[in-house]
Order: structure tokens, then sequence, then C-alpha cells
């Protein structure tokens, strides 16, 4: 997609367009307060529908928490899912539309707690849509309270003295639990919390979209996320809290790639 | 088309499946479960989409997916089930996009048991889950019925873009009558343009029930009423029996209504004066059909089996004026046409003694 | 004219589908019918039971207090449906199982040996169109050709070979409950 | 080493910094106006010409607001910087 510009009266270009916003985003403000990672993750998956082209092949289903207005932000076919159902209307999507790319927005909240049913069952059955699964561990769009992925200790609004692994139980590993199902093609967790991690996370996604692109079953990314504003942190102290606390927990990796997608970008070498 | 002997449950399905449902999602209780058996089988044959869902809660959402896609897709289920999926009949009402629902009631509250009952009707009728909305409720009393209402529910699913129940008790889902299937419908090559289907050379499509806006969301509740409106004045439908003298009219739906039936026939052959009328839209209501009918009788009676549903919506019709009875049997009991004729013929006593 | 049946045993009987015929055979004869089953937990091997209704007229309630006729293959059968049948109505009796006690003296009762009538003349998983037969020399509500046609026409494709056991056992019941009404 | 140059659109910059310290260069700052939605959207601030369009700014950009240019070798000898400038202004101008 490179843009040339000339230098009027010469057949030479100056310079060349190297990054720019993807045209699979709407061209609109979105809600997020700043410096939340959310945003990185829609430029990412943004990013590689234009690079596969499949823009107008897509169909996303919107999820509920932070990201529920999602549906505004991608230019592409959209429908907004019940609280935790999002991988059960994208079931009913693609079966209807076998042809088409469906993918799934999620939060923590959406798919590791109030949605845990829908998305074991669309993994175990192999449903042939992508998850993008933003990890953040805090419910955000209702100020803060305490998720089914927040750290041992981490203080929320609903877990005011830290959590408590004998009142609230044991954060979640949901790429690692997705993994073990035989329906899932692909599933991997990547970090947002600078350019390096964020380029392998873009990768992964892609990975992602072509096992769904192949055919080839369920396919997952789960992203660790900020949330500076619920975290009480500014944009750039939140990335250092994922990088020391989040990814040491939650670590990055490959949980399960199948056969089918080694060698493609995105997986291990 | 010749009449075959035809189980309730297989003739919604197979109904179902010539009208020209497309897609099926379900998950298994009884007493529907042989709707889902003959969907998992026929659906499979003919290419079209049948999953047994995790979930009703699932299943209903794949409903949601399905129907935002432009096709015509059902799920059924019973009580317990249709609680579980009252979250996405709020979806599916605030998206306006069209889904048929077969109901197969069974006794309540709770894991009740699974005889025959009308335990659903205020569920059904008062509300899509939360919000101010009324889904299209039809009430079969026999097979014949439960064949002819489901096609109709596709269309007027699709002619209103709204959810369309067709409620029956266990007893018209387990009951086999003979019965003629409509002949089987094409498939349309065209989705809607409002559909999920890519954002191929045309603008994006939205299928949503989200508006944070109060003044977007009041918008999107008018137009919903006006839509309820137009249906309450359209399609209205019920079924009266020798009301044009009675002096009683049983008010009655599904099972209960054959009963009710029943005993209006013995009771006029012993030259009593009573009438039956069955409301075959729970919703809309057949409010002045039966309001003209309350006018003209001395009482009415309401037969349910149920504690009182229809009842409240019968009072509300019948006013101060008409004295309004109720006989109803619960816990999955249908009642006996002895009571019914017995209830009814002491009220006619009670009315002469009035008099 | 409207006639009641209950068809009552245990599961495995046949009970379900002697109903099922019944329905058929009214139906083939232009007659409005229904059938409802009993359903629940106790059909899953415990008892099970039908109500078919054939009828000149379109059929109200498909359940009755009293059944006209009532067909009962095994004792709790007996107990719980023998007192129920309209005075001057039928009961058939599959006495290879029932024992018959306190016989009600304003029914017509009719009892058959049906597992030994049905193992004799086809197998013994027959004995339902035995009791079925019975019910038919006894009563009008269908001629005995009518079921034996709706045998041919609605024998699952599966169960063919076994029609011509099953009309057998028809005929055996029938010609039982005949000998049975002869005076001694 | 490559040259090259950003285009932040303010509007849409929330202030977020996080492009600051993905620069290698330091050449992105806040700056000291507000933009209509009250933040103080970041601004490349670059007069060595120190840029070099490496992107990592736009790889962090949780709202894509940056769009990078890279200049191209020229064979003839650089041009003058203003006279690239008034180019630019002349193109976009035209587009």
């Amino acid at each position: 997609m490179d843009t040339v510009v000339f230098k009027q009266n010469h057949v030479q270009p100056l310079e060349k367009i190297t990054y720019e916003r993807p045209s699979s985003l709407c061209d609109v403000h979105t809600h997020y307060c700043p410096g939340c990672t959310h945003g990185t993750a829609h430029r990412l998956v943004a990013e590689v529908l234009d690079e596969l082209d499949i823009r107008e092949d897509t169909i996303l289903v919107s999820s509920v928490g932070c990201s529920v207005f999602s549906y505004n932000y991608f230019d592409v076919d959209a429908c907004e899912a019940a609280h935790g159902r999002a991988p059960a209307m994208a079931t009913g999507v693609k079966r209807v539309n076998p042809g088409k790319i469906v993918f799934t927005y999620q939060g923590d909240g959406d798919l590791a707690s109030i949605g845990t049913a829908e998305i074991i069952h669309a993994a175990a059955r192999g449903e042939k849509i992508t998850v993008i699964f933003v990890n953040n561990a805090i419910y955000g769009m209702t100020g803060g309270q305490m998720a089914p992925t927040s750290l041992l200790g981490q203080k929320t609004t609903s877990s005011p003295f830290g959590r408590d692994a004998q009142l609230a139980g044991m954060p979640i590993h949901m790429a690692e639990l997705l993994a073990q199902l035989p329906g899932t093609v692909y599933s991997v967790r990547r970090s947002l919390h600078d350019a390096r991690h964020v380029l392998q996370a873009k990768k992964a996604i892609r990975t992602a979209f072509e096992a769904q692109i192949d055919n080839l079953g369920f396919s997952v990314v789960e992203l660790l996320s900020s949330c500076p504003t619920n975290w009480g942190m500014t944009p750039n102290e939140a990335l250092t809290w994922v990088e020391e606390a989040l990814v040491p927990f939650y670590p990055l990796g490959d949980y399960k790639v199948d056969e089918r997608l080694q060698g493609r970008k995105g997986a291990p070498k | 088309m010749s009449k075959q002997l035809l189980k309730g449950n297989v003739a919604f399905a197979e109904a179902a499946i010539r009208a020209g449902c497309e897609a099926y999602f379900g998950y298994p209780i009884t007493p529907q479960t042989e709707l889902l058996e003959h969907m998992s089988r026929r659906m499979i044959e003919l290419n079209r989409v049948f999953l047994q869902a995790e979930s009703e809660v699932a299943a209903i959402n794949m409903v949601y997916g399905a129907a935002a896609s432009g096709v015509r897709v059902m799920t059924s289920s019973s009580s317990p089930g249709i609680s579980l999926m009252q979250e996405g009949f709020s979806y599916i009402a605030g998206s306006q996009v069209p889904a048929v629902i077969i109901d197969v009631m069974r006794g309540g509250p709770g894991l009740g048991n699974i005889q025959p009952s009308q335990s659903d009707y205020n569920q059904v009728t008062k509300t899509a889950g939360h919000g101010d909305f009324h889904p299209i409720v039809l009430a079969p009393a026999n097979v014949q019925e439960a064949i002819d209402l489901t096609v109709l529910a596709f269309d007027l699913a699709d002619k209103y873009l709204t959810l369309v129940f067709v409620v029956a008790d266990g007893a018209i889902g387990q009951m086999m009558e003979p019965a003629e299937l409509p002949p089987m419908r094409e498939l349309p090559f065209e989705r809607p343009s409002w559909a999920l289907t890519g954002a191929f050379n045309r603008e994006r499509n939205l299928v949503n029930s989200l508006y944070m806006g109060v003044e977007g969301l009041e918008e999107l509740n008018f137009k919903l009423q006006a839509k309820l409106a137009q249906i309450q004045r359209e399609e209205v439908r019920y079924e009266t029996q020798f009301v044009e003298d009675a002096e009683v009219v049983l008010v009655a739906f599904g099972t209960a209504a054959r009963v009710a039936q029943t005993a209006v026939q013995r009771l006029r052959r012993q030259g009593l004066k009573v009438g039956l009328f069955r409301p075959i839209t729970l919703w809309p209501f057949p409010e002045d059909a039966l309001a003209e009918v309350s006018e003209r009788s001395k009482a009415l009676l309401v037969v349910e089996m149920n504690a009182g549903q229809m009842l409240h919506d019968v009072r509300l019709v019948a006013g101060i004026h008409t004295p309004v009875k109720f006989l109803g049997r619960m816990g999955g009991r249908i009642p006996l046409p002895e009571e019914v004729e017995h209830e009814t013929v002491a009220l006619l006593e009670q009315l002469a003694v009035a008099v | 004219m409207e006639t009641s049946i209950i068809i009552s045993g245990f599961g495995g009987q046949g009970v379900l589908f002697g109903g099922q015929l019944l329905a058929y055979a009214g139906m083939d004869n232009g007659r409005f019918v229904t059938w409802i089953p009993s359903y629940g937990p106790e059909m899953r091997g415990g008892t099970a039971n039908c109500t078919v209704i054939i009828s000149h007229d379109p059929v109200g309630a498909p359940i009755v207090a009293q059944p006209d006729i009532a067909l009962v293959f095994n004792q709790p059968s007996y107990a719980k449906y023998a007192p129920l049948v309209k005075p001057g109505g039928l009961l058939i009796v599959n006495s290879s199982i029932v024992q018959v006690a306190d016989p009600r003296a304003d029914i017509e009762m009719v009892t058959i040996p049906a597992n030994e009538l049905a193992a004799e003349f086809g197998t013994v998983k027959m004995l339902n169109m035995a009791m079925i037969g019975a019910m038919l020399a006894r009563h009008l509500v269908l001629p005995v050709t009518a079921v034996e046609q709706a045998l041919h026409d609605h024998l699952p494709e599966s169960k063919k070979k076994l029609l011509q056991g099953n009309l057998d056992v028809l005929q055996a019941g029938f010609r039982a409950a005949v000998r049975e009404a002869a005076p001694v | 080493m490559a040259t090259g140059r950003i285009v932040i659109d303010a509007e849409r910059c929330k202030g977020c910094e996080l492009c600051r310290p993905a620069c290698p260069q330091s050449v992105i700052q806040l700056a000291e106006s507000l933009n209509t939605k009250g933040y103080r959207p970041a601004m490349l601030v670059d007069p060595l010409h120190s840029c070099t369009g490496c992107a990592l700014c736009a790889v962090v950009c949780p709202d894509g607001c940056i769009t990078v240019y890279r200049d191209l070798p020229q064979k003839q000898t650089s041009l003058p910087k203003y006279e690239m400038k008034e180019t630019l202004a002349h193109v976009e101008a035209v587009a």
C-alpha cells in the first residue's frame, strides 16, 4: 500500500508512506480512555483485515464491556451480542454464512466469566471463528471491578483489600485452557506493552484469521492489555505494569498451533 | 397431499422445514425433544443448519446470529428453557430481526414436571425479556393448527421483523392426529438488504439493540410500539363456537380449549346456552372480539392449565359488568370435561339465582 | 359417536404402537382420531399407556376420565384402569399376567392369554395384536379388516417381515375373544 | 541513516504519550495547546530532521493517529528543505 508523493516536474518520488491508519477502521474517534490498548488491538485487527483483503467478507460480533462499541470502529458488517454470548451469536452467523470471516472481540469479563460456557463450547466444536480476547485483568466499563483474570492481591473496586484466593479463587488462564480443546487450532497469548510485542501480536492475529480462511477450526489470540484509568496509572505506567505484573503471571507463548499453521507469520520458528 | 398421522412435535418441525427454515439451534428438553430430533435428521439431509447448542442460552443467541444474517431460523424449548432464553428474546426484539420460537410448555414453577401445562402464558405474552415488547404468540389446539401456525409464524416474523412464538402444551407436542403438511417451499436466493453477509460493494450493516442515547432508544421504542399497534390491528386471530346466544362463554386456548369444547358440546346437547371463545393469538389478545362476546353473555368462565394467567387479560376485557370465573388445573394436570361441565353448570345456576 | 380407548402395560409390550395402529386404522377409514401417550419417567422402562379416541366428529378433549374401552396388559394397569372403565364399557385383560380380582358386574370383561397366543401364532412381542384382536371381536369401533389394512400400510419398513405374524396374532386374539364370549 | 517524518492527527490524538518513549529519536512531544477535545496532542519536534520514519510510534499508538513517511533516496543531491516543504504543501493542496 505504499503511497508515493511526487515532486512537481520530477519523475522521482520524494517520500513514501510507510505506516498509515488501516482502511478497515471507520473514520471516527473511539470512546476509549487515553492510552487504552483496546485501540491498539483494534488497529492491529484492522491492519490484518486490510492485508488479507477480507474486509468485505468479514462480520464482527461485538461483546459487552469496554469494547461494546467496537461495531462503530470496524468498517465491516457487525452485530452486538449479549454479555458473554458472542461466541454463540458468532456460531449462528458463521453457520449460515460459512464462506464469510466471522470474529468476536471480547474482554475478560465477557469471555472468561459470564461467557465461559459459550467460549468453551465454541472452541470444543471447532467453530470456524476467530476470537480476539483482550485481557486487562479488570472490568473497565463498569468502573474497575475484579475480573476473572485479576491478579492475586490486585486491588479493584470490588476487591478493595486485594484479590484473595480464599475468597475469590484464582485467576483463570484462558489461552492455556482453550488450547486443551480439540476444536482449537490456534491459541496463543501476546502482549501489547511495547512496539516489539505489538508487532508480534499482529502476526498472531494474522495467523488466527488465516486459520479461519483455511477453514481449520477455532482460533483465539489473548492480548494482555492495559487499563490506565481503572488501574489508576498513567498510560505508560500501565504498560510497565503489563510487562512487570501481567506478563509474568500470564506467560506469552503459543499454547496450540495446529501443524497446518506452522511456518506462517506468527507461528513458532 | 393426503393426511398423515403426525405427532405434534414432529409436525412443528416438519412444518418449519417446509416453511423454509434454514437453520435450527436447540437444546433437548422434554416434552419437545422429538422436535429437535426430527430437525437433527431432516435438516442435515436437506443440507441446512442444525446444531445442538450447549444450553438454551447459547441456542437463542445462535438463533440471534442466524436471524441477523437474514435466514429463516428457529429454536424450540419448553418452559424452563424458555425462561433461560429470555435474554436472547430481548436482544432479538430490540434488534428487530425475525425469529420463530416453539414452546411446548410443561408444569412449573422451577423444574416442575414434564406434564402438559400452560404455565408460560405470562412469560411469552407480556414481554420478551426486559423492556417494552410483545412477541406475536400463536396457540394451536391441534396438530393441523400446529402446522399451519408454524408456517404463519415464519411469515409473520419476516413481515414484521419480530419474534413469533408458537406455544403448545405438552399434550399437543406429544399427541398424534391426522394432519396435512404443506408443500416444501423454495429457499430464497437472496438475503434481505439489512442482513449480515459481509459489506461487499455496499455500506456496512449493523444489527444491534444498544442505544446509549436517551433519544435514540426512545425513538426505537416509538417505532416498536407503532409496529406492535399495527400487529394488534391486523393479526388478531380467534375462534368462537355457539357464542351468539350463550349465557356463559368459556374462554380457553390450546388443550384447555379442546376440553372446554367437549364440555360445551355436551352441555348444548342438554339444552344449556353455553359457548366457547378460543384465542388463537394470545398476543395480540383478541380484546375487541371478546369484549363483544362478553357484553352479550351473562358470565365468562376461563379455563386454563395454570393458576390463571390469561384470566387477567380476560378480566380487563370483561370489565366490571360481566363476572369472570376461573377453573384452572396446575402441575401438569389437564382438566377433564366433566370438571368443566360441572363448573359451568354451577355458574349457570348461580346466574339463575341472581336473576 | 366417539369411542375412547386406553391401552396400558409396561414398556416393550407394544402398548404405544398398538394405539397408533388403531389411530391409523381410524384415520384411514375417515374418522377423526387422536393418540396421546402418557409420557414421562415411567415411559423409560416403567408403565406405559396411551389414550386413543376414534370419532365421527372432531375430537375435543384428548384425554378421558372414563374410557369406553381399556386394554390392560399387566397387573398395575389392571389395578389402575379396571375401575375407570365407563359402566357398560369393555375391559380386555391379558390373563397371561393379570390375576383378576373383584370383577365388575357393570362392564364387559374379556380375558385372553395374550402372551401365549402371541407366542403360538407369532412371537411373544406381538401380544399387543392379540389384545387388539380381542377388542375388535367385542366392540364395533372398527372392523378387523381396517386394522389388518393399517398393519399392511403402517408397519415400519424394518418390521415388514413381521407382518404375517402380526396378522396371525391379531386373528388369534379375535378368535379367542369370540370363543370366550360363546356360552359355555 | 534513513530519514522521514510523521504526521499526527491532532484532533484524534488523546495525548496518552505512549508514542513518546517508543520514539528512539525522542522527537515527539506534547503540544502546549489543546485540541478541541481538551487533550494536549502529540507533535513532531524535529529541528534536525532526525526522524527515521521507523514507525514505532505508530505501532504503539492506540488511536491510529500517526501517518509515517520515509524519504526516498534521491539521485541528485538532496533538495533544500524549504523546497520540499513547499512542494508537499502544493501537492497536498492539489489533492
